[in-house]
């Protein structure tokens, strides 16, 4: 059997086509048996049995020996095709998927991200697969391919997608509320495109820092964020500069991230542990000019201006239209459309209350929606903390354009 | 044993009326297996039409793309009682409780299972733990909105009321384990003479096996269902990847019970399967020994194969190879069976009354049912299908098609022997024809839904799967015009219909030798076996003797 | 239909609080393994004790040396169920 | 057939046997976990063990074996025809079940006094290994804690029946059937001791 393959439909296709066409036969042959003997064997036509065999040896060793072979070329088969879609083709490109109640956000090398998944059509692709809070399922039907996606657990899928086009990503673990609102899709692009594509990302949203590049490699970003969200560790967004309670031994003391800080938190990290975390940082020996870089960009070095952001893409981004709709219609939460400055109910520690939703009421809606919950629905909604206030402004004055 | 035949159902109408007591209390508090049976007969049946209820609202959003009748969170609501309710209140209670309870003593000559205060005391656990479910529908946060399997960290965090869905199906579960070893005693101490291991009628072999799988299985899921609640209430921590707990251990641990628990359902089908076919066909069933077998190594081989839930999961791909190989060899038991049930008809004298076309279009149905599990065993197909229409497909198949369709064939078959009344063939006969259509409109579009690509439990779909998924609908609506003819004809039958006597479908197991309706110690003499469950010559020469009038 | 012989086997006392005296010796030989650094055999000495602690447990105080084969066989099954589930599991662990 | 079913012996000590079956696969989900994450977390469970009272639970340990050994007793005199000494004997399994749960309930607040209880601040900070061995220690002594409880109130309750001569020498099978039960209670306990208290 063949062991590399060039995309994973090769490796499913085949196996799929032989048990099903297997079943097939044995189907309509056990099928056409039966009703051939109720035909033949009806009480009208056959008034009394015929025969009163009640077992067959042989028959009966065939028909286990038989089916048994059968069902272990099936099992041997399946086996084989699995092996292919675990065995990632070398040289594959990688991306980052991370998965979040309820919405897609892939990484590419070099600092790119964003809700869908650009590939070069014919190369084949590593999704590397991390969810941020519960069980999602990474799926493309087109290619066969899919992953659960574990918190606490990186998993992997890769594929090839032979011809440019568009095809559909679906989140196949039940995981709530919005889950089959998280679908996007894998945009294969010819390669020349893509790398254009990459490019013009990179340009746009600030060059590609070494030192970013040094974080990735080094398997950082596994556990620090750069986008606010919380991880295993702490993330680095705006890290420069901002206070910090950590723990060294027993006592608790506030520090200012400066280079010395963040030196020693690399080579060392379980001197100074920050509070609220686990001490589950191995310690790294690094070259200079890799940590010098490192820090650098944790710095902010050359992250030039920050990049424009766009109301209506954060919302789809962070999942906002799984809920709430932008037509008026009702979904999870209330419409979006016409909200602000709209007056509306809410329950607010059990009292109920009208309440202009002003950018106050929206902010707090967004980074604690439990507080003041609509009436009508349910507290579903998660909270979204970690909005820098950049997005949340972004985000105000997009609503406020949707009235 | 004798076979007695009668013009007239028993004057007294046996364990309805022979012990005196009337209403409601001398059933609720009836110790005597039938009563209960019939008490899970028709609780059963109310959740059964319940879920179906429920599973046609679930039709009607999915009939077009969009929102059709109700929000994302009412959906997920909706198919997790759809999944709850079928699975812990109709399929694994179903036909242990109602015709294993009926049935089973009378097939061993007993006069009463072996805990008659126990077996009352099951069917009390099955109320406490259906109240508590449905209770959760309308208290603390709403109706749970995890899918029937629980899966954490969503199970842990949502904030619904699992909990109390959970304890639920914990008492469900010491319903179910108490039923179990109940029958595993009565079929161990009590056989009437001459009944030997050899001689057991095969319904009751099926029973037998279930029993185990009942009493090894069940305590798992019920500790992982207390270690759920843990850690909602106390942040226990075990499954939480942040506190180093894992998720895919809750997988386990949930499967260890849960695919074991299919067998729970498909076996006891079996065993129906297993009586009527050769009681329709005259002849004696093809490989009684290896039926009784390939029930215990069913029951022995599913408690290992709980890994193929779990081939996408990020489970080790050792385990993939151990969990897909061990799940084909489980096949190769069903293959047996199926085998030897189509053999039994050659030659024989066959007869499509309604609980013999039930039976047959079992076979069919679960073997297609059964063959697509074929592809969700292999690894590489499963990956592709796994959590998508085509696993909902699979599963209906196997549960409808194969454990409804077989608890249809059981009423058939054998409430009127409890009824001493019985239904009208042609209707009934219809009924099976429209539900035939519409289960496999219904099903077969799910099947071809999944190869496309469509995700279960998915609220809203792309336009893309708009056919199938009307087909699915329409298929629905006829299967519902099928099942409610096919009740209203046979409970109008039991109650109103033409006397049921003596032996009209020829079985040669014993509960055909009692009175009709049975009394309450089921025979009126201590019946003594001299021959095997399917020995229809002897059930012939018995005939004849009442034929010719010696008999009384 | 059953065998009206249900005859009883009676344990004397001398008999149950010689088992009695075997399993606070077997207890206390765990603690000392346990105390003292075996290494690996630690873990596999405590569980050996304690599976013939339950050994006797199950033999003398449940009576089950003197309950029929039939029992006897069925606390098999059992207990390989437990051990295959546990077992099973590791395919997985072992391997992730 | 006229009579009612008889007494069935065997036939109810099968049932109980089958019921023990199932209270030990119960455990068994526990145990399952214990073996999977201890293969994960060798030194977190090493120093979570450290940290649990050997000699309470050394004490616990005796006391059980003591509990079963006078329930097994009880079970031969009531063979012997003493009543007397067979309520004698169940109030001594019951003294034990007392005392047991009296210490499982020191351990338990000095645990708890220490902070360390399922989703106290100290475990969900420290590291995470550590929180499962307590989570797993408290699930599994509390189950079997309530085993103990459910245990003496069954053999409080067959107590009274030797009393009131409805458990006799002909007729003790429930008798048996409790002390079954409180030998399971014992045998789970016989494997709870060396894995949390004793081998880590
Ligand atoms: C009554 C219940 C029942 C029964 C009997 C079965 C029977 C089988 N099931 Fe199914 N299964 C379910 C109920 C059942 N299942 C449910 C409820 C789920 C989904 C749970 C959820 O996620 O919600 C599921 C899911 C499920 C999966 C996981 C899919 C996924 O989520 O990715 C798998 C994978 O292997 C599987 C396999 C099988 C197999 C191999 C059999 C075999 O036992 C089938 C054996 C039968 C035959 C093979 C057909 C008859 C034989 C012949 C016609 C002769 C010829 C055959 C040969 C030569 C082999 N089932
Ligand atoms: C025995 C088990 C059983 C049975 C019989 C059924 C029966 C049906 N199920 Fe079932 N289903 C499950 C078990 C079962 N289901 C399980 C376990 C799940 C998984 C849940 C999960 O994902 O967690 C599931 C999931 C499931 C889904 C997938 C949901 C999703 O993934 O999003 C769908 C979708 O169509 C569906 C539909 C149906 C339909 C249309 C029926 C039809 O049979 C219904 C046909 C309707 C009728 C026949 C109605 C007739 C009756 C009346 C009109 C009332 C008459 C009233 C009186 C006479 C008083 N089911
Ligand atoms: C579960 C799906 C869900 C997601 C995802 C979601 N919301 Fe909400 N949202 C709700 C619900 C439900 C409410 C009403 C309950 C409440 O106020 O907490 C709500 C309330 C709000 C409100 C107050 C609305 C009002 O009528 O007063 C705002 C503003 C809002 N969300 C914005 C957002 C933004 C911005 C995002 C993404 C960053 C987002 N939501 C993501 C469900 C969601
Ligand atoms: Cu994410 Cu489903
Ligand atoms: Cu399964």
């Amino acid at each position: 059997m063949k062991t590399t393959y060039l995309t994973t439909n090769e490796a499913i296709d085949p196996v799929f086509i032989f048990i099903f066409g297997a079943s097939l036969v044995l189907l309509l042959g056990i099928t056409a048996v039966m009703v051939y003997f109720v035909i033949r064997y009806r009480r009208s036509r056959s008034p009394e049995p015929t025969s009163t065999a009640d077992g067959n040896l042989w028959l009966e060793i065939v028909w286990t020996v038989l089916p048994t072979l059968l069902v272990l070329a099936m099992f041997y088969y399946g086996w084989a095709g699995y092996l292919a879609l675990r065995n990632v083709p070398e040289g594959a490109m990688e991306v980052n998927a991370t998965a979040r109640m309820w919405s897609w956000n892939f990484a590419y090398p070099g600092g790119r991200s964003g809700t869908k998944l650009y590939v070069p059509a014919g190369k084949p692709i590593k999704v590397n697969l991390t969810s941020v809070d519960v069980l999602h399922g990474f799926y493309i039907p087109a290619f066969r391919v899919k992953r659960d996606i574990v918190p606490g657990m990186t998993n992997h899928v890769w594929f090839t997608a032979t011809k440019p086009g568009s095809y559909d990503i679906f989140c196949s673990s039940y995981c709530g509320t919005g889950h089959s609102a998280m679908i996007t899709t894998v945009e294969a692009l010819p390669e020349a495109e893509f790398a254009a594509w990459l490019k013009e990302g990179a340009a746009g949203e600030g060059a590609a820092h070494p030192g970013l590049a040094l974080l990735e490699q080094h398997g950082c970003l596994g556990c620090h964020s750069t986008d606010g969200s919380l991880k295993i560790g702490p993330s680095f967004k705006n890290i420069w500069g901002r206070k910090t309670i950590v723990q060294s031994g027993a006592a608790d003391r506030t520090i200012t991230v400066d280079e010395a800080y963040l030196k020693r938190a690399i080579m060392e990290p379980n001197a100074d542990v920050v509070k609220g975390f686990a001490p589950a940082m191995p310690p790294y020996q690094l070259k200079q000019d890799e940590l010098n870089a490192m820090i650098g960009y944790l710095r902010g070095d050359t992250v030039a201006v920050a990049p424009k952001i766009d109301g209506k893409t954060l919302a789809q981004e962070k999942g906002c239209l799984a809920c709430h709709s932008l037509d008026g219609s009702k979904g999870v939460g209330p419409t979006l459309k016409g909200l602000y400055g709209s007056q509306v109910k809410v329950t607010k520690g059990g009292k109920l209350l009208s309440i202009t939703a002003d950018a106050a009421f929206l902010k707090e809606s967004i980074k604690e929606p439990g507080a003041t919950v609509v009436e009508g629905y349910q507290p579903t909604m998660p909270p979204y903390p970690d909005l820098s206030d950049a997005e949340m402004n972004a985000v105000l004055k997009w609503l406020e354009e949707l009235k | 044993m004798s076979i007695t035949l009668q013009e007239q159902p028993t004057t007294d109408r046996g364990f309805w009326n022979d012990t005196g007591k009337t209403g409601i209390g001398s059933w609720i508090f009836s110790t005597d297996h039938k009563r209960i049976g019939l008490l899970y007969f028709y609780s059963v049946l109310g959740f059964f039409l319940v879920g179906v209820v429920l599973g046609l609202l679930l039709r009607l959003e999915l009939m077009a793309p969009g929102r059709d009748l109700m929000s994302a969170q009412t959906y997920n609501a909706l198919f997790t009682v759809h999944g709850v309710v079928m699975i812990f209140l109709f399929i694994i209670p179903g036909i242990p409780g109602a015709f294993g309870n009926m049935v089973m003593p009378i097939q061993i000559g007993a006069a009463d299972v072996s805990f008659p205060r126990l077996n009352l005391f099951s069917w009390w656990l099955y109320v406490i733990g259906t109240v508590l479910v449905l209770l959760s529908l309308f208290t603390g946060g709403g109706a749970p909105d995890t899918g029937w399997t629980f899966y954490v960290p969503f199970s842990a965090r949502t904030g619904t009321n699992v909990s109390l869905a959970l304890f639920g199906v914990f008492i469900l579960g010491f319903s179910s384990i108490l039923t179990g070893l109940n029958f595993v005693t009565t079929i161990h101490r009590l056989r009437a003479e001459g009944m030997t291991w050899s001689r057991i009628p095969l319904f009751t072999w099926s029973l037998y096996a279930t029993a185990w799988v009942q009493i090894l299985a069940t305590p798992i899921l019920g500790i992982t269902l207390v270690l759920v609640i843990a850690e909602r209430m106390l942040g226990t921590g075990l499954f939480d990847a942040a506190r180093g707990g894992d998720p895919i251990m809750f997988q386990h641990l949930f499967w260890i019970y849960s695919h074991p628990a299919v067998y729970i359902m498909i076996l006891p089908a079996m065993g129906i399967i297993s009586e009527i076919i050769p009681v329709f066909s005259r002849k004696p069933i093809f490989g009684y020994k290896m039926i009784a077998f390939s029930s215990l190594a069913i029951a022995a081989a599913g408690s290992l194969v709980w890994g193929h839930h779990m081939f996408t999961s990020g489970m080790s791909d050792t385990a993939v190879l151990v969990f897909s190989f061990l799940t084909f060899i489980v096949a190769i038991p069903s293959a047996i069976k199926v085998f030897n049930w189509v053999s039994t008809l050659y030659r024989g004298s066959i007869s499509l009354d309604p609980p013999m076309l039930f039976a047959l279009t079992f076979i069919l149905l679960f073997s297609i049912g059964g063959l697509t599990g074929l592809i969700l065993g292999a690894a590489a197909t499963d990956v592709h299908v796994h959590d998508t229409y085509f696993v909902v497909g699979h599963f209906h198949y196997v549960m409808f098609g194969g454990t409804g369709f077989a608890f249809f064939a059981a009423m058939h078959y054998w409430l009127p022997k409890f009824y001493g009344r019985t239904y009208k063939t042609r209707p009934a006969v219809i009924a099976w024809g429209l539900m035939f259509v519409g289960f496999n409109l219904l099903y077969f579009s799910m099947k071809v839904l999944g190869m496309q690509g469509m995700p279960r439990r998915y609220y809203d779909y792309l336009p893309e799967f708009a056919n199938l998924n009307m087909v699915a609908t329409v298929g629905s609506w006829i299967l519902a015009i099928g099942l409610v003819l096919m009740l209203v004809n046979l409970f109008k039958g039991l109650f109103k219909g033409a006397p049921f006597t003596g032996n009209p479908w020829g079985g040669a197991t014993l509960e055909w030798s009692t009175p009709t309706p049975p009394p309450t110690l089921n025979f009126i003499t201590e019946p003594v076996v001299t021959h095997g469950p399917y020995d229809y010559t002897a059930l012939k020469h018995d005939v004849r003797e009442a034929d010719s009038g010696v008999t009384p | 239909m059953t065998t009206h012989s249900d005859e009883h086997h009676i344990i004397s006392y001398r008999k149950l609080t010689g088992i009695w005296l075997i399993l606070l010796v077997l207890t206390a030989l765990t603690v000392a393994i346990t105390r003292i650094d075996l290494g690996g055999f630690k873990v596999a000495g405590a569980l050996t004790i304690a599976c013939i602690k339950a050994g006797l447990v199950i033999a003398f105080f449940m009576h089950m040396k003197y309950e029929n084969r039939l029992l006897q066989i069925l606390l098999f099954v059992a207990v390989v169920t437990l051990a295959i589930f546990i077992g099973f599991t590791f395919f997985d662990v072992l391997y992730r | 057939m006229t009579h009612a079913p008889h007494k069935d012996y065997s036939g109810a000590k099968l049932g109980m046997w089958l019921f023990l079956f199932t209270e030990l696969l119960l455990f068994g989900g526990l145990f399952v976990l214990y073996a999977v994450y201890l293969a994960r977390y060798p030194q977190e469970f090493a120093s979570g063990g450290h940290q649990l009272n050997v000699v309470l639970g050394c004490i616990n340990t005796l006391i059980l074996l003591t509990s079963s050994l006078c329930a097994a007793m009880a079970v031969t005199a009531i063979q012997q025809d003493n009543r007397q000494l067979t309520l004698r004997l169940l109030g001594g399994t019951i003294l034990c079940a007392a005392g047991f749960m009296v210490i499982k309930y020191v351990e338990w607040s000095a645990k708890i006094h220490h902070g360390i209880y399922p989703g106290s601040a100290r475990l969900v900070e420290g590291p995470p290994g550590e929180s499962i061995f307590f989570s797993l220690y408290y699930m599994s002594t509390g189950i079997h804690g309530l085993h103990v409880l459910i245990g003496a109130t069954l053999l409080a309750w067959i107590a009274w029946k030797v009393r009131n001569g409805s458990i006799t020498r002909t007729d003790f099978v429930i008798l048996e059937n409790g002390a079954l039960y409180w030998h399971l209670v014992d045998l789970i306990w016989i494997f709870i001791f060396p894995l949390y208290y004793l081998m880590l």
